[in-house]
């Protein structure tokens, strides 16, 4: 990668300020166009009927007197979709059955959970869609639900899916072999790390550690329902308006689902009302797609957020099962992990990455990792923010935190001396890279959050670690120079959180412009090369090394035309800061504004154009984060109040800081919404009760401090600007931190999320029974 | 199998596919500029002079604010003052205070029509009102409606600052310009032409026609950027004219092109784009400005009048020895007519030994000129065409014959520039010779058939292209060129053609001025010939990278692999040979997605020729003319898509045939238009015009890959001639007036019945 | 040595010559030595140090896009003359 | 402000209800507030034709018609024109003709040739050019449209519809035809 022109490491000119992000106008004015916001003549409204039961056969769906409904334009039930052979494909970090998936967007003979579309109607309007729901009659046969792992794994479990058969997985890329005898199972996957002697390691050990965790299924929480707008040429051109974090992606899904070829297919990413992983899928995209075909007319579709809560994907709950050993002087000897992930109605929950990043800031000779992909009747879960990697988190660093406790070390301190480093194997893949994780530690330990007293009743601090791979994948990028001298970058990759600001940011650096010269564009999947999805926190890092290079490409075309112009060789053509210069005489420096002005009596307009493969995931980025929180504990109701929360992040090079502390404020926010009081609460008939955000408690800004946040740079050497992703790791560490705070705060050790105040409470009578009755025994 | 230049066959160039913007179009789905509405969106109209010649002494419009619903007035005084001298827009030279000065009047009012004031409001009806209650207290000045009443010394001066280099630095003019072009000598050459024929010839303003009103809508952010929604035949002139105009970055506005109901060059340069983003600006809505069908023809850019003097003198046997061509154009109201276009094309498909042409671009109290289809030339060659006709028949020479005797070809010298390279004129006029219809026996009274030809440069300027490999094989196609006549089409055929595709694999996408490089305006019949190079050697950058790719997979070096009809082979066993959809889905494996880019300044534009055969009979009662048959063949170099290059020489002859007929612009002697309707600026209508049969010549231009020369606008340039020549041998009458309207040729067939009648009596007596 | 035709607008800076030598590796140098034989030429035809937009340069027959660094070669025959566009409307001059 | 006034029309085979001004022209009522953008605005006198649409069986300029007007009566655009799943004979007659370029005066045209063969099923050329000669386009020269015109007559009376796409339901024409029978049943 050549080195950045005039600035050695660190001294960069625009990388690293906080310019105001481009498309901010037409936010705050309200002018931006999100999903639900698109309106075409003659549109029609979509409406989705879903089964009211968690586990039933579908005997007969009748649709006739909904069909002849005044103002019914079309009906669809999975009858309407192809039998399509299944095929994997790369959703977001997760892996999936396209034929699962596209069960999952419409059932067949079978649903699976509260929920499952089961039937869509398309009506002139939208109360027309919902009294047509009502006409459609559909004859259920109940089945007992399985709602938990547990439950699932069970031998003489009710079984889901009757020709799914369990897979063993040896590592990362083993596309995996039949396990166990072949009879129908709820188990879709297991996969297994294993590294050193474990017996050995636990012999060695003073401590062992060994503990059982459980966490709840928790939603993503963004606050735009799911929306797809599609407009059905009779000459079988699509088009497909909706929010969504992974354009290409809706494209290549809803291309297999309706068995249709991709090319026929253009979707046109609006602005997206948060993601966090959810909407790197399809649920509503495919539905359009039909029910416009059926009606000639454009159909749009969009969620309520009971429909959300209910029905898209919510990430696995979990049941974890942790032994550490480790010696008196705090050296972990061996640590045994045994994990559950409940994938929902179909397989593919977050069980393979979950068990790749366990343990991931630690160095531990003997290992051993088990995790299982377990299907229950509940939603097919989806990414959510480094998926897989909060639930074991918050298992071993709650653990950690007790062998630090046995061994009578400072947890930070324990941290440091276990903490993975340069040349360290990953749990599942090559050694670490240089990384910047224990940088997170010291400065955490060095902060004045962590230096301050903390006094006052059941008051105390917690700490915790976290790890995320992040991804590479696909980017491609186009930077058009124009006659005045200003630029576009144009790119695939949707932007959530500020990311234009970034791509123009790193085109402004190379060309040596001011931000304000760059106009970032996001378009259609017809105007630009293949782009992945918006995940795996790849943009700044993938799409932006795409931007890097295009603007070098540019600007290598740039010199070739100041060469001309000086008639001289490009080589001699030098470009600093902003101005291209070369030895000799009659070569006056030229600004890249005088250039671009010249380009047309140079041989024609300049575009510069990149495409990059950044690694497969893994092979990239590896963030480190390192949070700590200050609690007190409401002993009568067991509610936890967060007083201070501070964050240490390695973000590698911040591009833009204010949206870096951004993804770490977000993250930290989410995590302690799952530490504290987001759950899904389903009854023993399998329903979903707390289908609306008053009974799924998400953090408000009165339930939260100001989130501190540490920048740590540790620069990614794989990359030309040392980028590292920032979007997902801070969502690791916040559960655990919490639950050692509140066991320094009341003595209490939390082994189930969400710590909801019945719970504590149950906890704290428990423990003042004990010592009641110890005092009584004590007494008698 | 169309035969290509460089000998191998083309798969898909040549054939006919629907276009891929068809279904929209006949579904009603397309969107054009009018069709866009956004939220809160204000309806903008504009205060039009009543008078030709007038100072605006004061503008008063406080009683128009006020009316409820409106929401801003503006006037020339909400525009920057630009200094006045000749300045570089992107390719073209314009004075940008005559550009704005035509957008708002600026203390001074030049034609019936031209802005004062616009208004911006709820509803276009409060809008329409608040027109009425703005006071505009005009001083009129006398108008000058004609070139020779301008060009008298003691006119009456339209532009106090305007001045030419004969007249020297401090006397004012109302003549911007003049050209000249001489070789040989004239005189010398008409003392040895055995016929010379010397006639006047005065041809009326007309406009381009197209049938979609200007349009545009607005979008002014609070921080400075812009977006434009309209029509136009070029985007990126409509952002680099408009930010001039508002003295804005030209990086701050984006220009979204909508689709186009028609230009012909009429919508190459901007009248309501920047007034929609400053009345935005003021408002802080989008607002949207559409010219009625009245605004159009008092208030757009139709193409110059003029007057034109001609003589030209041939030898017996039919050689032409000299030509002397005075010519004066109306600029309109402000320099910038193209008598430059018509003084070089005159006798452009001629090879004349002595040649002086005098030049001179006129202001008058006209809407200024804009293009239209090969602008300048059609008047021009109504004056040469008809008297080489003439001449012709003196000598008793067949018109094709003495048209292929004095015919221009390799190695003849232009009018001014460098000698043709290879030219198809000459089988132009042989394909016509041969055609059926010129063979076919005309009979019948007061039945005539009429012979011209045309020249036109075409142009080659600048233009970007990307063509991006999905996942799955297919390709889209991203350009910035507008496409009004099919173009996406050709741009789809040409990269299936390069990627061994099928047409209906790739998708042609015309996008906005912040999503593709630099790309100048469709015009100038350039965008098959700039555009489609682009396009090609985008798609050729798009087989060199999968040749990379493909010989990654079989660890060979890139050069060993080849592509030919849609396979990638090389040589060695185990070579399984790949087509595009199989190497595109291992993309990813192999380093990652795939785009081609091209950007080119076009070199080595060649010259377009027609000659058009038209068979007319003439109502000796009312003298109205009827078409009964036309033909017209032409030089296309290459014809990509065969149905839409018919469709241009079929839509060049209609609009010159209606030129050659009925339609004028009408002024009165205050300088007021009085036909602003389609009633009576009458229009050919399908009732008018028989089949138009074309005969396609193909001539491969030296140079471009796919030897493709322009075909939108020479079509346009010979038919007045040919419908004049055609008059005359119905019935022997020489019009030398355009439009020939029915009170015209029956004022001629009179007087030359009388003048017949008086020699008879003279002989008789 | 190039050839030059010169415009018939030009040929009173050129006492009436409508062919004159001049010699330049590129069009910038061919108009300095013109300027050199007949003062004057250059400001009739340069712009802000490139040759004026309305101006176009033909050099053996292929109109030059690159202005004033358009490769001159030792024999070739160089036109100046009005540049046009069908789309645009602006003559010369 | 004039008062607006509810109007009830059938469009395009659906019951429809709008407001509308009393000085606002049917083109305008179509455009704006019902959405349908497909009648183009071209002159605003009746001269174009781009705004042709078919008013209980007969093609007229909506230009020159009242929003008002619409009460009670049978309105078919070019939008009403394709089935959901199928183009019209005379759409794809367009398409394989190239007889559009810009296309801002198609709708109109379809309209117009859409009321001849509903009226004359086997037009001679004379009867297309005479129908079409309200419908004015600047680009083509008229060639192709009559062909295409032609060859959708011919194509209509020997019975083949062109291969649909798939899909059901009655198109919208056809229940248009089904309201007017009604009607005149009536």
């Amino acid at each position: 990668m050549a080195h950045l022109n005039g600035s050695s490491d660190g001294n960069f000119r625009v990388i690293g300020t906080r310019p105001i992000r481009h498309d901010g106008v037409e936010k705050v004015t309200g002018q931006a166009l999100y999903g639900a916001d698109y309106s075409m003549p003659g549109m029609l409204y979509g409406k989705v009927l879903r089964s009211p039961h968690a586990h039933a056969k579908i005997k007969s769906i009748r649709i006739d007197k909904a069909l002849k409904h005044p103002g019914v334009h079309a009906v669809i039930t999975g009858a309407d979709f192809p039998e399509v052979k299944g095929v994997m494909a790369q959703v977001g970090e997760l892996v999936v059955n396209t034929h699962y998936l596209s069960l999952n967007v419409m059932a067949r003979d079978k649903v699976l959970y509260d929920g499952h579309p089961v039937a869509a109607v398309a009506a002139t309007s939208k109360h027309i869609a919902e009294e047509a729901l009502e006409l459609i009659e559909v004859d259920y046969e109940l089945l007992p639900p399985v709602m938990t792992a547990e439950e699932a794994m069970k031998p003489d479990a009710p079984i889901l899916l009757p020709e799914l058969r369990s897979r063993f997985i040896a590592h990362r890329t083993d596309p995996g072999s039949p396990e166990g005898p072949d009879r129908p199972t709820n188990v879709a996957a297991h996969i297994q790390f294993q590294r050193g002697d474990l017996e050995a390691g636990f012999k060695s050990a003073d401590f062992i550690v060994e503990r059982e965790y459980r966490t709840a299924t928790v939603h993503q929480g963004y606050i735009e329902p799911q929306n797809a707008l599609a407009i059905y040429n009779p000459d079988g051109h699509i088009t497909i308006y909706c929010s969504t974090q992974g354009s290409f992606n809706v494209r290549t899904l809803t291309a297999s689902i309706l068995g249709l070829s991709e090319g026929m297919i253009r979707v046109v990413p609006a602005e997206i009302g948060g993601g966090f992983g959810g909407k790197t899928t399809v649920y509503l995209e495919p539905l359009a797609v039909l029910l416009s075909k059926k009606s000639g007319r454009p159909v749009k579709l969009t969620m309520t957020r009971s429909e959300v809560l209910r029905a898209t994907g919510p990430t696995s709950g979990t049941k974890i099962r942790v032994k550490l050993g480790a010696t008196r002087q705090g050296k972990i000897t061996a640590a045994e992990v045994w994990m559950a992930y409940e994938a929902g109605a179909f397989p593919g929950s977050p069980f393979a990455p979950g068990a790749m990043t366990t343990l991931g800031p630690y160095h531990i000779e003997n290992l051993k990792i088990d995790s299982f992909d377990v299907v229950v009747n509940r939603p097919k879960v989806a990414a959510y923010r480094a998926p897989g990697s909060p639930a074991s988190a918050f298992a071993c660093e709650t653990a950690l935190d007790e062998v630090a406790e046995k061994c009578g070390i400072d947890p930070l301190e324990l941290r440091l001396r276990n903490a993975s480093h340069e040349g360290t194997p990953q749990p599942a893949g090559p050694p670490f890279k240089k990384i910047g994780y224990i940088e997170t530690v010291e400065a955490i330990k060095n902060s004045d959050h962590y230096r301050s007293e903390l006094i006052g009743k059941n008051r105390g601090r917690g700490v915790a670690s976290g790890f995320w791979f992040n991804g590479g994948l696909q980017s491609s990028a186009t930077v058009n120079v124009h006659t005045d001298g200003t630029i576009s970058v144009v790119t695939g990759s949707v932007d959530i959180g500020g990311t234009r600001a970034a791509m123009a940011m790193i085109a402004a650096e190379v060309l040596g412009l001011n931000v304000t010269d760059v106009r970032p564009i996001v378009t259609d999947t017809d105007a630009i090369g293949h782009t992945d999805v918006t995940g795996g926190s790849r943009i700044a890092l993938a799409t932006g090394l795409a931007v890097y290079d295009a603007a070098h490409d540019a600007l290598r075309q740039l010199k070739q035309r100041a060469a001309k112009l000086w008639e001289k060789q490009p080589e001699e053509v030098q470009f600093k800061n902003g101005v291209f210069t070369a030895s000799g005489e009659n070569a006056a420096p030229l600004t890249l504004k005088e250039l671009a002005s010249r380009l047309a009596r140079t041989g024609g307009p300049v575009t510069g154009r990149a495409t990059v493969n950044a690694g497969a995931v893994g092979a990239v980025g590896n963030a480190f984060a390192t949070v700590c929180v200050d609690v007190e504990v409401d002993p009568e109701t067991g509610k936890v109040q967060i007083l201070r929360a501070t964050i240490a992040q390695d973000a590698g090079r911040a591009i833009h800081p204010s949206y870096v502390e951004g993804q770490m404020q977000g993250g930290l926010a989410q995590g302690l919404g799952w530490a504290l009081s987001e759950e899904y609460v389903y009854d023993e008939r399998g329903v979903l009760r707390n289908t609306s955000l008053l009974d799924y408690r998400m953090p408000t800004c009165l339930d939260l401090p100001p989130i501190e946040t540490i920048v740590v740079e540790v620069p990614n050497p794989s990359h030309p600007l040392g980028v590292r992703g920032v979007g997902e790791v801070s969502i690791v560490p916040p559960m655990a931190a919490v639950a050692n705070a509140i066991y320094r705060a009341v003595g209490v050790r939390m082994r189930e999320l969400p710590m909801s105040p019945p719970r504590l409470l149950k906890e704290l009578m428990r423990k003042q029974g004990t010592s009641v009755e110890q005092q009584a025994a004590a007494a008698d | 199998m169309a035969a290509s230049p460089n000998g191998h066959d083309y798969r898909v160039i040549g054939t006919r596919p629907v276009r891929h913007d068809g279904i929209e179009k006949v579904t009603g789905q397309a969107k054009y500029g009018a069709d866009y509405n956004f939220p809160g969106m204000l309806y903008g109209k504009i205060l039009r002079s009543p008078y030709a010649h007038a100072i605006i002494k004061s503008i008063k419009v406080d009683k128009a604010a006020a009316l409820p619903g409106v929401k801003a007035v503006i006037t020339a005084n909400d525009l920057p003052a630009l200094p006045d001298k000749m300045e570089q827009a992107g390719e073209m030279a314009l004075n940008m205070s005559h550009l704005s000065a035509n957008i708002m009047a600026r203390d001074k009012v030049l034609y019936d029509g031209h802005a004062v004031a616009a208004v911006a409001a709820t509803s276009p009806h409060i809008a329409e009102e608040a027109l009425r209650l703005i006071e505009v207290d005009y001083e009129v000045l006398p108008p000058v409606m004609s070139v020779e009443e301008a060009m008298k010394p003691d006119a009456p001066i339209l532009l106090p600052g305007l001045r030419n280099k004969e007249e020297g630095p401090d006397k004012p003019t109302n003549v911007a310009t003049h050209l000249q072009f001489k070789r040989g000598d004239v005189n010398e050459g008409f003392k040895q032409a055995d016929y010379v024929v010397e006639r006047e010839f005065k041809t009326a303003m007309v406009h381009q026609g197209y049938i979609e009103p200007h349009n545009a809508v607005g979008i002014y952010n609070p921080d400075g950027h812009a977006t434009i929604y309209c029509s136009t035949q070029g985007s990126f002139v409509v952002r680099s004219l408009s930010a001039a105009v508002l003295g804005m970055p030209e990086g701050n506005i984006k220009v979204v092109p909508a689709e186009i109901g028609g230009g012909f060059g009429g919508k190459t340069t901007i009248y309501l784009e920047p007034l929609s983003v400053l009345l935005s600006k003021k408002t802080g809505h989008p607002v949207k400005l559409t010219m009625s069908r009245a605004e159009v023809l008092r208030a757009t850019g139709p193409t110059s009048g003029s007057t034109i003097r001609c003589k030209m003198g041939c030898s017996k046997d039919g050689k032409l020895l000299a030509a002397q061509i005075w010519m004066a154009y109306e600029a309109g109201a402000f320099p910038g007519s193209p008598v430059g276009a018509g003084a070089m094309t005159i006798v452009a498909p001629y090879n004349i030994p002595n040649l002086l042409i005098d030049a001179y671009d006129v202001v008058v109290n006209r809407p200024k000129t804009a293009a239209y289809r090969a602008p300048g030339a059609s008047n021009a060659a109504m004056a040469s065409e008809t008297i080489i006709d003439e001449l012709a028949e003196k000598c008793g020479i067949d018109p094709c014959d003495f048209r292929i005797m004095n015919g221009a070809r390799e190695g003849t010298p232009q009018t001014a520039g460098p000698p043709y390279r290879r030219i198809g004129y000459i089988e132009t006029v042989e394909a016509i010779k041969n055609s059926p219809h010129y063979k076919s026996k005309l009979e019948g009274p007061n039945r005539g058939r009429g012979v011209a030809s045309g020249f036109w440069f075409n142009v080659g300027l600048q233009s970007s292209a990307i063509v991006n490999i999905h996942t799955d094989g297919t390709a889209s196609v991203v350009i910035g060129s507008v496409d009004i006549g099919g173009t996406r089409a050709a741009q789809a055929m040409i990269a299936a053609e390069v990627l061994g595709l099928d047409v209906n694999d790739v998708r042609p996408l015309v996008t906005d001025t912040d999503s593709i490089g630099h790309t100048d305006v469709t015009g100038g019949s350039r965008t098959a010939f700039a555009t489609g190079w682009a396009v090609y050697e985008a798609a050729q950058d798009v087989v060199r990278q999968l040749k990379e790719r493909a010989a990654k997979l079989w660890e060979k070096k890139p050069e060993e692999v080849s592509f030919a009809n849609g396979l990638f082979t090389a040589q060695g066993d185990g070579i399984k040979p790949m087509t595009i959809k199989e190497l595109a889905g291992r993309l990813a494996r192999t380093g990652g997605p795939i785009s081609g880019r091209a950007t080119v300044n076009a070199r080595g534009v060649g010259p377009a020729f027609a000659t058009t055969v038209i068979d007319v009979e003439v109502d000796p009662d009312t003298g109205k003319v009827q078409i009964l048959r036309a033909t017209v063949a032409q030089d296309v170099g290459k014809a990509i898509h065969p149905s839409y290059v018919e469709g241009q020489m079929q839509g060049g002859t209609a609009q010159g045939i209606g030129w050659a007929l009925n339609e004028e612009y009408f002024y009165d002697e205050r300088g007021i238009l009085r036909n602003t309707g389609l009633l009576d600026y009458r229009m050919p209508t399908c009732l008018d015009l028989p089949m138009i049969e074309t005969c396609i010549v193909e001539v491969p231009t030296p140079g471009h890959p796919l030897g493709i020369r322009g075909v939108g606008e020479v079509s346009i340039v010979p038919p007045p001639a040919a419908v004049a020549n055609a008059i005359a041998h119905a019935v022997g009458v020489r019009m030398t007036e355009l439009p020939m309207s029915p009170p015209r040729v029956l004022k001629a067939l009179l007087s030359k019945r009388t003048r017949a009648e008086a020699q008879a009596a003279a002989a008789g007596s | 040595m190039a050839t030059v035709i010169i415009p018939a607008q030009l040929r009173k800076l050129t006492g009436g010559k409508d062919r004159v030598k001049a010699k330049g590796r590129n069009v910038r140098q061919l108009i300095e030595d013109l300027d050199r034989q007949f003062p004057g030429f250059s400001e009739q035809l340069l712009q802000d140090g490139d040759v004026k937009p309305s101006i176009a340069v033909s050099i053996d027959g292929e109109m030059g896009t690159g202005g004033v660094l358009e490769p001159v070669g030792e024999d070739s025959e160089v036109f100046f003359l009005p540049a046009l566009g069908g789309g645009r409307e602006n003559p010369g001059g | 402000m004039a008062k607006k006034v509810v109007v009830e029309a059938n469009i395009n085979g659906e019951p429809i209800e709008f407001l509308c001004e009393p000085r606002q022209s049917l083109l305008e009522v179509l455009r704006d507030v019902l959405e349908l953008t497909g009648s183009k605005e071209g002159c605003l006198t009746g001269d174009c034709g781009a705004c042709t649409v078919i008013v209980n069986g007969r093609p007229l300029c909506s230009c020159l018609m009242l929003g008002v007007e619409a009460q009670g009566k049978t309105i078919q655009t070019v939008e009403g024109l394709a089935a959901p799943d199928r183009l019209h004979v005379l759409q794809q007659k367009f398409l394989e003709h190239a007889s559009l370029q810009c296309g801002i005066c198609t709708p109109g045209f379809l309209m117009s040739a859409k009321a001849l063969l509903d009226r004359n099923p086997k037009p001679t050329e004379a009867e297309i050019r005479y129908a079409l000669a309200g419908n004015l386009c600047r680009c083509t020269g008229y060639d192709k449209i009559v062909r295409a015109v032609a060859d959708a007559a011919q194509t209509l009376a020997s019975g083949q519809q062109p291969a649909g796409h798939l899909g059901s339901g009655p198109s919208a024409t056809e229940q248009t035809e089904r309201f007017l029978q009604e009607q005149e049943v009536k």
